[in-house]
């Protein structure tokens, strides 16, 4: 191997060198504006886990999985996960090979950035050896595997479905320029290694283009146009993509770093929300997953558009979007990079100045007594169980009956705290971004709670139960839901239940399900008293009921279409019997389903 | 001069004098208000109530009446649990209302 | 306004009126407050139109004051009636007049009541008899005085030397009429008119040439409603309905109200003064009130009796810009002079309502 | 011989009585007072819920009826009882006789200027709700400016439900009656402030509810809680109407361009003259009583004698002609268990 040219330089390095300069600088000062807009606490935690051996190696390892190998699209579908890793870690093995090289033949242009991306220009084959062989090989390898992902993304963009993607997202102009100067890097890299190939050498595949080529083409003079248009495409590629999706390529390997430090959203549009909104592919995975996208009108109603237009500023938009949102969280628990759609909505919502600010210091929580039989030292710490059934409890009493019921049969001792009525949890306020109010909620419910004595607070509303767990301080009082509690009785005997021949398919709700991470304890449960039978989509992408508080604009008239589409998910199996945990769920479903529909307490008291 | 009485304003509300330019408005974000038949269900089921007198259904007429001052003061007590979501006989989206009034009306 | 609608309607509600042989029983406060009505009325219908007006100096209140503060029971108030029927009986007359319009409504309560309920007519008089040993009929017919001006109009207009006529313009004064509650809204059929529309002070204006306004509060309440104004905590729930009312004619610019109540004219007059004291507001003309009369002190006007004779320097609001309107002569000098020329004193002139 | 079958009334229900009887075979003679078919149905411009045109409807019946005999401008001077027949005396001096007589006449509207404190007939700008179905028609009424009024209002339960108007039942079918219009005049004049006075909207009817739900939301008309008290003129001759929202519970004043009172059913008198000549009874309502109110409306106590629509209480016009088909079937029963009766009477001698 030796250097066609002392100087090691050709124009055509320019576009290349312009594009390179511009998106390293503006990546930098992309990274340095987002990290100055953290908390300062948040940027102290951030530099602590750079430097924390079990986060570098949690990082390292998440970006090679994420961003190369791209693991959570692998999961989704096969071929969706082929295209995406064999451009991206196909195009990081041409660069990390392109270095070798030259490390390896002319380590003295290691520093010159264009030389391992048009090594191939710059010098010429003096001897075959195994080892160039071997290198070149390798090349042309990962330059095939590049070229049958963009080959699959051409073919993609015609047919998504056989990707497993419905619906997928419109790109804009400028991403359209970004698409085709990325499509059109890899053929033009082939096309100008090609020309090259008789002097630089190659492998199978750019040996056998020059082949052809010199057949028709004898003469070198193509050689140059080629390289120019190969670096042109590089070079135009960096230069829109600041301003297209794909800036999602370097944002990502930011974002994942603040994700492992344990950073969350804490301004709508700044520091890690705007890391999230950068990092969004545009992929449109989350059309799919949209509850509502049942209804045409709502497609761009979804993440991805709700992370387009906050790049875009287009206030809005970006009210209508997140005020319409259910707040199910499937798109956060499908995305592959991490965008957490239903958080960065709550912090939209929470930005809106309102004129009225409910306040609620005036309220007496001494009017909602609990008997001070939970303070008793004398009852055992297992009995001291205070039930609060919340607001949506309140409107199915079933459920409530169902469960003190339960616990009567159980022999537990317990105190219904919200009998009479009691006050919000505050998570529907805290959904509509109302954040002050809702603590003000936490806060007079703590209080009622820590003067009762209780040592298990035991909540039959998923809606609850998230806020209890996030958000409120109860140390010494442990915060279960109604699912787990009851396994718990039934493992320890203290709950017998009978099976009977029905069988019951469980819907899970948002809040409990992606909201809190219960999946399996009510399927045990179920176990206990029956057959279980599955949806189509189940656990973590279960379909919202509908009937979410989530959202603020959608109408009831608007909701039917989404409670049926989920209805039709659960009945797959045909179950006899369809059970949730969640009053909120039960009610919607109630309204339309064509079979029973309970909760499972409901289940259990029954099969008691 | 003082008589130890005095000449009390109608309690009528006169509704050519109402001001509805903001009602108006908000009906345009959430033409759902229109749709009340008063039922009360909402105020039955509403957990606010109990505490601050809160009550959709008088926050509606209120506001359709011109006495945005009542309904605002009502509506401060209001925890956003959407009961009175659940429960509506016309499907009225009470919970995008009572933001669109909190957005909109001034506590003056 | 269709003028042919309200006559239909005026036709449906008239009532019989015997032209003669009346038994006249008095106010318990009209001569407090307007002296020369009742005697005005007797006045002209003795003397102008020489018919038959029987008075008993035994008769008492109806009870109606009392009734309506709900100081005394139904029973109570219907002994003091019958026996005020009794003393008509012992007279030997039929038909029974009141000057008062809440007397008024009141008998005609009672005998409606009586006629629902007979056994209480049976025990009223029963107790009437343990109280003071007498006997009645129950009248034949029972009128307001208005009634009869109203029968009387056209006799009284055929005499008439002034008409209801702005001289200055040549037309016809613009009259407000407020007729008491309980003339027809409890009856409707007992009053002239009934008691949308009530033609009694209508027709008279008419005949005698002036114009009826047509207010939007026409039909509401002078503002009295005995316990609103007799409870001085009330007072101000009184006084708001006068004002209601003002508020409401002031557009039409009234040159005059003329009345046919006992309390109506006192509070329509003399709140003018209290709502010009409070709101610095008059409603006539030039900073004066709008005078108020009553139908007899109007008749009394028409037949060209001399104001000061008619007891109208008792008003609160002046009623001299209306005399000058309507070219009654005057001598202003004997306003306050009484009928034994001895001098009255001049009352003291109010801060804002502007008076002669 | 084709059976003669007295329909008394040429409206809805007369028409389509008469139209049935004719396809059953037999000869129904339609004795009308006034000088056209169609009853109240023919003033009325669209009827609710689907604004299907009135005269549509009409026309429809009117045709269907063609071949009966019409008697127009003509009333019933008297009525005699022969054996087993009637010998019914016309105004015109016909003289039918007939075995059946069928009542299909039908209602009055309540006279609104009963109904003093409202003012119809006495304030310009009151009118009734057939006065604007005319005005709907005909684009003639001097209280209806070209622009439109500014704030109208309705006035539900005019002459219903109220004792003091001496009928104190519903007459059914006003509270959508309101609605419809409300919304028409909304059509016509979008800028217009509508208000409607109700005491209870009944909206019992197929699509009633749809229709007053777009009457609140799409149209934006304003239903006020409670009866008007008074109305008066103020000094620009525009109404000043006074009612109590009771759902505030307060009084409320609203001046207005125009009033339009829902004038109520109410029985009709010309009827009941008829019904006494035949010693028909009343029911409670002031319409004449059936046989039985659930199971036998369209029949009368008397042998012979059966009614049809708004006779017998207020109806909306499908009920109506649900009726009057109802009528035409039990008429064809009767005379075939008449002609029965006689075959078995003249076997058995």
């Amino acid at each position: 191997m030796r250097e066609r040219f002392l100087t090691g330089y050709n124009d055509f390095v320019l576009p290349f060198m312009i594009g390179m300069i511009f998106i390293l600088s503006y990546c930098a000062i992309g990274l340095i504006r987002i990290l100055k807009q953290l908390p300062k606490d948040d940027r102290r935690r951030f530099f602590i886990s750079l430097v924390t051996p079990k986060t570098i190696v949690k990082n390292i390892r998440d970006i090679f999985c994420d961003c190369l190998l791209h693991v959570k699209i692998w999961k989704r579908n096969k071929l969706l996960g082929y295209m995406h890793s064999s451009i991206a870690f196909g195009w990081f093995m041409l660069i990390v090979i392109g270095h070798i090289e030259v490390f390896l033949y002319v380590p003295h242009r290691a520093k010159l950035f264009y030389y391992p991306i048009f090594f191939r220009y710059f010098v010429a084959e003096t001897e075959t050896t195994m080892k160039g062989a071997f290198f070149f090989f390798l090349m042309d390898f990962f330059l095939l595997l590049v070229l049958s992902g963009i080959f699959l993304a051409m073919f993609k963009r015609i047919r998504s479905r056989m990707f497993g993607m419905r619906r997928t997202t419109n790109p804009s102009f400028l991403d359209l320029i970004g698409l085709y100067s990325l499509w059109a890097i890899f053929p033009l890299r082939l096309l100008a290694e090609g020309f090259t190939a008789d002097i630089s050498g190659g492998s199978f595949l750019t040996k056998s283009l020059n082949h052809i080529l010199n057949s028709f083409l004898s003469d070198h003079t193509n050689m140059l146009p080629a390289w120019w248009a190969y670096s042109c495409a590089l070079g135009i590629f960096f230069v829109v993509l600041p301003f297209t999706r794909y800036m999602h390529i370097p944002t990502e390997i930011l974002l994942i770093p603040l994700r492992n430090a344990g950073i969350k959203i804490r301004n709508a549009r700044k520091g890690f929300a705007k890391a999230q909104v950068y990092s969004c592919p545009s992929c449109g995975l989350c059309i799919d997953a949209c509850p509502m996208g049942v209804m045409k009108t709502h497609i761009k109603d979804t993440t991805v558009y709700l992370n387009r237009q906050l790049r875009r500023n287009n206030e809005r938009r970006i009210e209508e979007i997140s005020d319409k949102c259910l707040l199910c969280g499937k798109c956060t628990a499908i995305c592959p990079v991490g965008v957490e759609g239903d958080k960065l909505r709550i912090a939209q919502r929470s930005m809106r100045k309102y004129a009225v600010n409910p306040d609620y210091s005036g309220i007496d929580t001494a009017l909602l007594p609990v008997s001070p039989g939970l303070a008793d030292p004398s009852v055992a710490a297992d009995d001291k169980v205070l039930y609060f059934a919340g607001c949506m409890t309140a409107l199915t009493p079933s459920i409530s009956k169902a469960m003190e019921s339960i616990l009567v049969k159980a022999g537990v001792g317990y105190e219904f705290m919200d009998k009479e009525g009691g006050l919000c949890c505050g998570r529907p306020m805290m959904m509509a971004g109302r954040l002050d109010q809702a603590r003000q909620m936490v806060e007079k419910n703590t209080e009622i709670i820590r003067r009762s004595g209780a040592k298990t607070l035991l909540l039959s509303c998923p809606i609850c139960y998230r806020i209890f767990k996030e958000e409120y301080r109860l140390e010494g009082i442990e915060v279960v839901h109604h699912t787990v509690y009851i396994r718990r009785l039934i493992a320890s005997g203290r709950l017998k239940v009978g099976k009977t021949g029905l069988s019951y398919v469980f819907h899970d709700p948002c809040e409990l399900g992606r909201g809190c991470g219960i999946y399996d304890e009510p399927r045990e449960v179920l176990l206990a008293a029956g057959n279980l039978v599955e949806a189509s989509k189940n656990r973590k992408e279960s379909i919202c009921c509908g009937g979410s508080l989530g959202s603020i604009t959608l109408g009831f008239d608007k909701r039917k279409s989404m409670t049926e589409n989920a209805l039709s998910n659960l009945t797959v199996a045909s179950p006899d019997v369809i059970v949730t945990a969640c009053p909120l769920c039960r009610s919607t479903f109630t309204r339309y389903a064509d079979r029973p529909v309970e909760d499972i307490a409901e289940t259990i008291d029954r099969n008691v | 001069m003082d008589f130890g009485f005095k000449i009390s304003p109608s309690s009528a509300v006169n509704l050519d004098n109402v001001d509805l330019s903001l009602y108006d408005r908000l009906h345009e974000v959430e033409p759902d208000i229109a749709k009340c038949i008063a039922c009360g269900s909402c105020s039955a089921s509403c957990p606010a109530g109990r505490f601050s007198g809160m009550s959709m259904r008088k926050v509606i007429l209120d506001l359709q009446r011109g006495r945005q001052k009542e309904a605002v003061k009502m509506l401060s007590g209001c925890m956003l649990c959407g009961k009175c979501l659940m429960v509506c006989p016309r499907g009225i989206n009470t919970r995008h209302l009572i933001l669109a009034i909190c957005k909109l009306y001034g506590e003056d | 306004m269709i003028y042919q609608g309200k006559q239909k309607i005026w036709a449906d509600y008239q009532k019989e009126i015997p032209d003669d042989h009346w038994y006249y029983v008095r106010s318990c406060i009209r001569q407090n407050f307007f002296p020369g009505s009742e005697k005005m009325f007797l006045e002209i219908c003795r003397n102008v139109l020489h018919k038959d007006f029987h008075e008993n100096e035994s008769h008492t209140t109806c009870g109606g004051i009392a009734y309506h503060c709900d100081t005394i029971p139904q029973e109570t108030v219907m002994t003091i009636v019958a026996r005020q029927f009794a003393l008509m009986t012992e007279s030997g007359y039929e038909n029974y007049v009141a000057s008062c319009i809440t007397s008024f409504g009141n008998y005609i309560e009672i005998l409606e009541t009586w006629n629902e309920f007979p056994e209480l007519e049976a025990k009223i008089r029963e107790l009437l008899w343990k109280a003071c040993r007498r006997e009645f009929k129950k009248p034949k017919y029972v009128a307001h005085a208005s009634d009869l001006i109203y029968k009387y109009r056209n006799l009284i207009a055929e005499k008439a030397k002034y008409r209801l006529v702005n001289r200055f313009t040549g037309e016809p004064l613009k009259v407000v009429e407020h007729i008491g509650c309980h003339y027809s809204k409890m009856f409707p059929s007992k009053g002239v008119g009934g008691a949308e529309y009530p033609y009694v002070l209508c027709g008279m204006i008419e005949a005698w040439g002036g114009n009826v306004i047509d207010y939007p509060e026409r039909r509401h309440c002078c503002g009295y409603g005995f316990r609103q104004y007799h409870v001085k905590a009330n007072r101000g729930y009184s006084i708001s309905n006068t004002h209601k009312k003002f508020e409401s004619m002031e557009p039409y610019h009234p040159d005059m109200i003329i009345t046919n109540c006992p309390g109506c004219p006192y509070f329509l007059d003399r709140w003018q003064y209290v709502i010009a004291e409070m709101e610095g507001k008059t409603y006539g003309e030039n900073g004066y009130g709008i005078p108020v009369f009553t139908y007899e002190e109007v008749a009394g006007l028409v037949l060209g009796y001399d104001p000061w004779d008619l007891g109208l320097q008792l008003h609160q609001v002046a009623v001299e810009p209306l005399l000058d309107k309507m070219g009654i002569e005057y001598d202003p000098k004997r306003k306050y002079e009484g009928l034994n020329h001895k001098d009255l004193m001049r009352p003291e002139l109010p801060g804002v309502l502007k008076c002669c | 011989m084709k059976e003669n079958i007295l329909i008394i009334g040429g409206g809805i229900a007369g028409l389509e009585a008469a139209s049935q009887l004719l396809k059953l075979g037999y000869n129904p003679i339609i004795v009308e007072r006034s000088g056209r078919l169609g009853g109240h149905v023919a003033d009325w411009n669209r009827l609710f819920p689907d604004m299907t045109p009135a005269e549509e409807v009409v026309s429809r019946l009117v045709a269907g009826a063609s071949e009966a005999n019409i008697f127009l401008n003509t009333e019933i001077s008297f009525i005699n009882r022969l054996k087993d027949s009637y010998n019914v005396m016309l105004s015109n001096g016909v003289s039918i006789i007939t075995k059946i007589m069928l009542f299909a006449t039908g209602f009055s509207l309540f006279d609104a200027s009963k109904k003093e404190e409202y003012g119809y007939g006495v304030y310009n700008q009151v009118m009734t709700n057939s006065d604007l179905e005319r005005w709907f028609n005909t684009g003639h009424d001097c209280r209806i400016t070209e622009e439109g009024p500014s704030a109208m209002g309705f006035v539900h339960c005019v002459g219903s439900r109220d004792e003091k108007a001496r009928n104190s039942q519903c007459s059914k079918v006003c509270c959508i009656t309101a609605v419809k219009q409300a919304i028409e005049m909304k059509q016509k004049f979008p800028d217009a402030m509508i208000y409607c006075f109700y005491m209870d909207l009944r909206m019992f009817g197929k699509k009633f509810e749809d229709f007053y739900i777009s009457a609140q939301r799409d149209y934006g008309i304003r239903f006020i809680r409670g009866r008007v008290s008074e109305v008066s003129e103020n000094i620009e001759g525009k109404l000043v109407v006074k009612a109590e929202d009771t759902l505030s519970g307060r009084p409320v004043k609203v001046t207005l361009d125009l009033l339009v009172l829902m004038s109520g059913i109410v029985c009709d008198h010309q009827t009941c003259r008829t019904a006494g000549m035949l010693s028909l009874p009343l029911d409670s309502d002031g319409f004449l009583k059936s046989r039985d109110n659930i199971a036998d409306i369209t029949a009368s106590p008397k042998e012979g004698i059966f009614y049809a629509g708004a006779c017998t209480g207020p109806k909306t016009v499908p009920e109506t002609l649900a009726e009057a088909r109802s009528a035409a079937l039990e008429i064809h029963n009767h005379i075939i268990s008449l002609s029965e009766e006689l075959n078995s009477n003249s076997e058995g001698q």
